[in-house]
């Protein structure tokens, strides 16, 4: 087949990047090599337009024991214990064919942690859909909520924990993000490293068909009209296949037989056996007729670049062919050695005993194009909203009119369909900041949150990546954990558009600061890039996946009120800040001014200090205080147990809205036994720690001093009634 | 006690029901679906999972495996059979319990903590439990929605064979109460000899403080007598 | 030889997922709807060139399997 | 007037339902049988006198909502 222009755009090249293969190759591609280099060289596997910037972030600490560079981070929690853990994005596919693009988007980041010797543990999501209005939202939120649910609840892990949101922003293309958490022994970690020549290369799991070819290039290119041609490439998942490959993996890790694994992910075949030869600087040299095939007549080009689920290629140590061959057999899963390492640097392949394309591995992987793209900086307005001249409206209504908005509704409809017990270490579900999951056999936990801030991002990038990792961090405290680590999903807009590029640098900066300034490294993480449609980008949304250390896991901690008669007190200072409010989009539909600003040394010893307060068992429940402000915050420790609080005005002359709907950031809502109140403000004290006393909880009433008297059952029902329509 | 699990691939609550059997003193060994004899044990438990995926219709494969031919045999001479959410799936499947599980009346998986009565006590499995005891426990499941012909719901009734219906938090036995459909809201049904239970909702998701309550835990002590 | 399987729920099971297929489709317009069913199909090849043989072979696979006869009715046809 | 739709994945797509049914088939003895492959059925049934009406209606009610067809195809019989 003779490579024309056509072909070459057909396959996301531009023509400088063809000229580069031509000169790593020293002669033309061939179309298999071609589809090779698409493949790797795209948005997706080579971080073309990211890496100058991802590499800014910090990704040190004590703690870590892999950061960014391997399927998935990996952190230290003590006792020869580990933490892997990841978040990818599966957008485009999902906003294709929901149930199937949630479901795969699930099976392949537990690949991502279990082939590094990890037993998945809790799989998070973060889902976002356009305008609940929109006509599309409705069936993309139900296939998007099996598919994850479907994925999950069939292989037996837990979905704990994360966030639906809706924003019309998403309207032709939605977010679905999934993270996976895993445990591991420190000493038995596995990395995709390739080691010595000679070895044996070997393809487990499920067989190779044509599903989801140029799955890594789609995820690479804006939608258009011609979006429904590109349909057929869906992955198909089965999640019963992966947990048999779970299974086996993890048998065959108990002893030393494994040199190296990766999973087939994106670019399947390619990218695996592509970066586990250029992590060891080996080649590596396949026969594609061994392939196990699903369907006649593949060819080496579909083979290689098929992203059919349910896959691993393994690099063995000598001689242990046939003890592996009988685990996977056990499993009933394919095992074939499919090629061997050598030491010639380049990817050979083979097909019916010729050579179908040979490439020099350094030019798929370091020497793939890196882009420093032009991005300018982001715009600020100075626009103050002033409060005065707003339409009046009781802070009641405001009130119950946020707390049953899409938004801000009670997302049971959602986590329901998500099996959160099985494995019986869930110690905390999904409702609450933080999930809470225990250590199988030991009394220590870690908690799990994932979060983020599309409009604070969208006006005030630096603000808003700023304030995404404090967030997620306050989330992590919230419960009682010391936040340890993030791994974060970046999804933008179109890269060579110049301020989404600059939203990416700005939004990058304010993570970079935030996670240095309170010690929270970046461990993982994915850039989905090209997110929007017909020039129409989505607004930034960047997400932050956390997790933290419980030492010592006795009582959980909730955001819910227990007792009647506690002492409420807010850790933090309300300053009243309105702009990017979630009172004035919803109540007024402002979306003016920049968001809240971010002091990160109150936000850590803020932080501190209430972590300290929470194990020393002197809060009865605490909750941050985020979207919404402080009468959200409130009202939902009040609707978890049906308890009242009874709240007074501010001292201080400032105006009620600004008070109870401002966002200002580093706040926390703290529930404390009366006989534990002289204590807890000593602590605060002597921290240098601003707090109120705001009122106490009561029942049957959740009041604000002349301005607010709802009952509790009420604003139960009101919370929870906007699914019930879906 | 000697206890078995019965672990098809896709069981996933295998590992969850041992460690349950274990902290109730239970000297319990996993049995791969490939053996062809089982052990010698008191109590024969087919855990929840996705066994063979749900695929064709949940239980409906591992209804046909190899060592269920075991099992069947073991139930026949009196052993205490235990399943659990897929297990009672399986059950069904086999013919050792009648009726069948239909898919949720709102055709979605449901997780949630939900009320169940005991409606029996006089049974090995239920022995340690109060008549109309409340208990609040774990379901997860798609097809949870017990259905059975007209001749075997008057047995059931003749007999008092139900073991569990689903109640709300003070017991009342109603539709409102009804997480799935399931028949005459049905959480759990003995066989004839009463040595076979098949329930929906998860008790060995009930037997730690720290995670959800202990309401599971009867059940395991009123078979270890 | 191949052979088509139709499986589809007993007159007297309740039928949830038809029932809210039909809903469905009514509330997108479809005022002219009576009724909607659901079940299965399957598609099965055999070796076997006579057709009486395989008809009774299918007949066994559906009973031992592919059915399940306390709550569904099936039919098989040559395709 | 009735309808059969009966509604099965595309060629090319990973059918693990059918694989699984397949090899408990032949694990049960059916030693002749080739392949099996996993459909839903609909019977559908409508107030429309002329069938070529009736079948434009039931086309459209499976490409807005009983058929998948980034994965699926279909077909349409009158019962
Ligand atoms: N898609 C989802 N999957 C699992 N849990 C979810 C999902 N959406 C929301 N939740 C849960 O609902 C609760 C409320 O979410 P959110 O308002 O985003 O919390 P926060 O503001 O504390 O981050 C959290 O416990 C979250 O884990
Ligand atoms: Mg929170």
């Amino acid at each position: 087949m003779k490579i024309t222009n056509k072909i070459i755009e057909n396959h996301g090249l531009k023509k400088d990047e063809y000229k580069n293969i031509q000169k790593f190759l020293k002669r033309d591609p061939n179309i298999l090599e071609l589809g090779i280099f698409s493949a790797m060289w795209n948005e997706h596997c080579s971080y073309k337009s990211s890496k100058v910037h991802l590499k800014k972030l910090p990704t040190k600490g004590k703690q870590v024991i892999q950061g960014p560079g391997e399927n998935a981070g990996v952190i230290d929690i003590g006792d020869n214990d580990a933490i892997i853990f990841k978040i990818e994005s599966h957008n485009h596919p999902s906003f294709i064919e929901p149930y199937q693009g949630a479901a795969t988007g699930v099976g392949g980041i537990l690949r991502d942690v279990f082939t590094m010797g990890a037993r998945p543990i809790a799989l998070l999501n973060s889902i976002h859909f356009g305008s609940p209005t929109h006509p599309k939202t409705k069936s993309l939120l139900n296939g998007v909520v099996s598919g994850i649910g479907g994925y999950g609840n069939c292989i037996g892990i837990p979905t704990v924990a994360g966030e639906t949101k809706f924003n019309e922003t998403y309207n032709e293309n939605i977010l679905v993000n999934a993270m996976a958490v895993g445990h591991a022994k420190k000493d038995k970690i596995f990395y995709s490293k390739a080691k010595g020549i000679n070895k044996s290369v070997v393809y487990v799991g499920s067989k190779t068909g044509r599903d989801g070819i140029h799955g890594a290039s789609m995820a690479s290119a804006e939608f258009d009209e011609n979006s429904e041609e590109k349909k057929p490439t869906v992955q198909v998942g089965d999640p019963f296949t992966e947990k048999l490959l779970l299974e086996a993996c993890l048998e065959l890790m108990k002893d030393n037989s494994i040199i190296s694994i990766q999973d087939m992910g994106a670019a399947g075949l390619t990218s695996s056996s592509v970066e586990m030869a250029s992590k060891g600087s080996l080649g590596i040299e396949l026969e594609l007729d061994k392939v196990p095939c699903r369907e006649e007549n593949m060819t080496p080009y579909e083979m290689m670049l098929s992203e059919s689920q349910e896959r691993m290629l393994i690099i063995l140590e000598d001689g242990k062919e046939n003890h592996a061959r009988k685990i996977f057999d056990k499993w009933d899963l394919d095992f074939v050695v499919i090629g061997r390492t050598n030491n010639s640097k380049n990817l050979t392949l083979k097909f019916n005993g010729k050579v179908e394309g040979e490439i020099p591995i350094e030019a798929l992987a370091e020497k793939a194009p890196v882009y420093n793209r032009k991005w300018i900086k982001k715009k600020l307005t100075k626009n103050k909203v002033n409060v005065k001249s707003l339409k009046k409206i009781k802070l009641e209504n405001a009130l119950i009119k946020i707390i049953s908005s899409p938004n801000h509704s009670n997302k049971n409809w959602v986590t329901e369909q998500f099996d959160q017990m099985v494995m019986c270490d869930t110690a905390q579900r999904s409702g609450s900041d933080a999930a809470i999951i225990r250590i199988h056999n030991k009394d220590k936990a870690i908690a799990v949150s994932v979060d983020s801030s599309a409009n604070y991002c969208k006006s005030h990038p630096i603000s808003g990546g700023k304030q995404i990792v404090a967030e997620n961090w306050r989330n992590l405290i919230s419960v009682g954990a010391k936040p340890l680590a993030i791994t974060n999903c970046l999804n933008f807009g179109n890269p060579e558009n110049e301020i989404v590029m600059g939203e990416f640098a700005e939004c990058l900066e304010g993570i970079r600061e935030a996670c240095e300034y309170l010690e929270y490294p970046v461990v993982s993480g994915n850039v989905s890039f090209y997110n929007g449609t017909n020039k129409k980008n989505i607004y930034p949304t960047p997400v932050i996946g956390g997790v933290g250390l419980i030492k010592k896991l006795t009582e959980p901690l909730t955001h819910c009120f227990k007792n009647f008669g506690s002492k409420i007190i807010i850790v933090g200072k309300t300053f009243g800040h309105l702009e990017q409010s979630c009172f004035l989009k919803e109540i007024h539909s402002i979306i003016d001014g920049k968001p809240p600003d971010i002091n990160l040394l109150n936000e850590k010893n803020n932080g501190e200090v209430v972590l300290k307060l929470i194990n020393d068992k002197l809060v009865s429940s605490a909750h941050d205080i985020s979207s919404g402000g402080l009468i959200i915050a409130l009202s939902e420790m009040s609707i978890g147990n049906k308890i009242g609080v009874k709240i007074n005005k501010p001292h201080n002359l400032m105006n009620l809205t600004e008070y109870f709907f401002g966002e200002d950031q580093g706040r926390y809502i703290l529930e404390i036994n009366e006989e534990n109140l002289k204590k807890v403000e000593k602590i605060l004290k002597s921290n240098n720690t601003y707090y109120e006393n705001i009122g106490y909880t009561q029942e049957n009433f959740f009041e604000i001093d002349g301005e607010v008297k709802i009952n509790t059952n009420e604003l139960f029902k009101i919370n929870n009634q906007w699914y019930n329509n879906f | 006690m000697k206890s078995s699990v019965i672990v098809f691939p896709g069981s996933n609550c295998d590992r969850d029901i041992a460690v349950a059997l274990e902290k109730m003193q239970f000297k319990n060994q996993m049995i791969w679906h490939k053996e062809t004899t089982l052990p010698k044990s008191d109590l024969i438990v087919i855990p929840g999972g996705f066994s063979y995926g749900d695929y064709l219709r949940s239980g409906a494969i591992a209804g046909k495996s190899s060592i269920i031919n075991e099992v069947i045999k073991a139930a026949n001479s009196g052993c205490l059979i235990l399943g659990i959410c897929n297990g009672f799936q399986i059950l069904t499947e086999t013919g050792l319990l009648k009726g069948t599980l239909l898919r949720n009346k709102n055709l979605k998986f449901i997780n949630k903590d939900v009320y169940i009565k005991v409606m029996n006590t006089a049974s090995r499995f239920t022995s340690k439990y109060q008549n109309n005891q409340i208990l609040k426990i774990n379901i997860a499941h798609n097809e949870g929605n017990y259905f059975t012909d007209k001749k075997h719901r008057e047995e059931l009734q003749k007999e008092n064979l139900i073991a569990f219906k689903y109640c709300d938090e003070s017991g009342n036995i109603s539709q409102n109460s009804n997480p799935n459909g399931a028949l005459d809201n049905i959480a759990g049904i003995f066989n004839l000899k009463k040595n076979i239970l098949g329930m929906m909702p998860h008790p060995e998701r009930m037997v730690d403080k720290f995670i959800s309550n202990d309401d599971g835990v009867n059940l395991f002590s009123s078979l270890i007598n | 030889m191949k052979f088509s399987v139709t499986v589809t729920l007993k007159k007297d099971v309740l039928d949830p997922q038809g029932k809210v297929v039909q809903t469905t489709l009514k509330n997108l317009g479809f005022a002219e709807l009576r009724s909607v069913r659901q079940g299965k199909f399957f598609e099965v090849e055999v070796d076997e060139l006579d057709q009486r043989k395989a008809e009774i072979k299918i007949k066994e696979m559906c009973e031992k399997l592919l059915v399940n006869l306390i709550i569904e009715d099936y039919k098989i046809v040559k395709i």
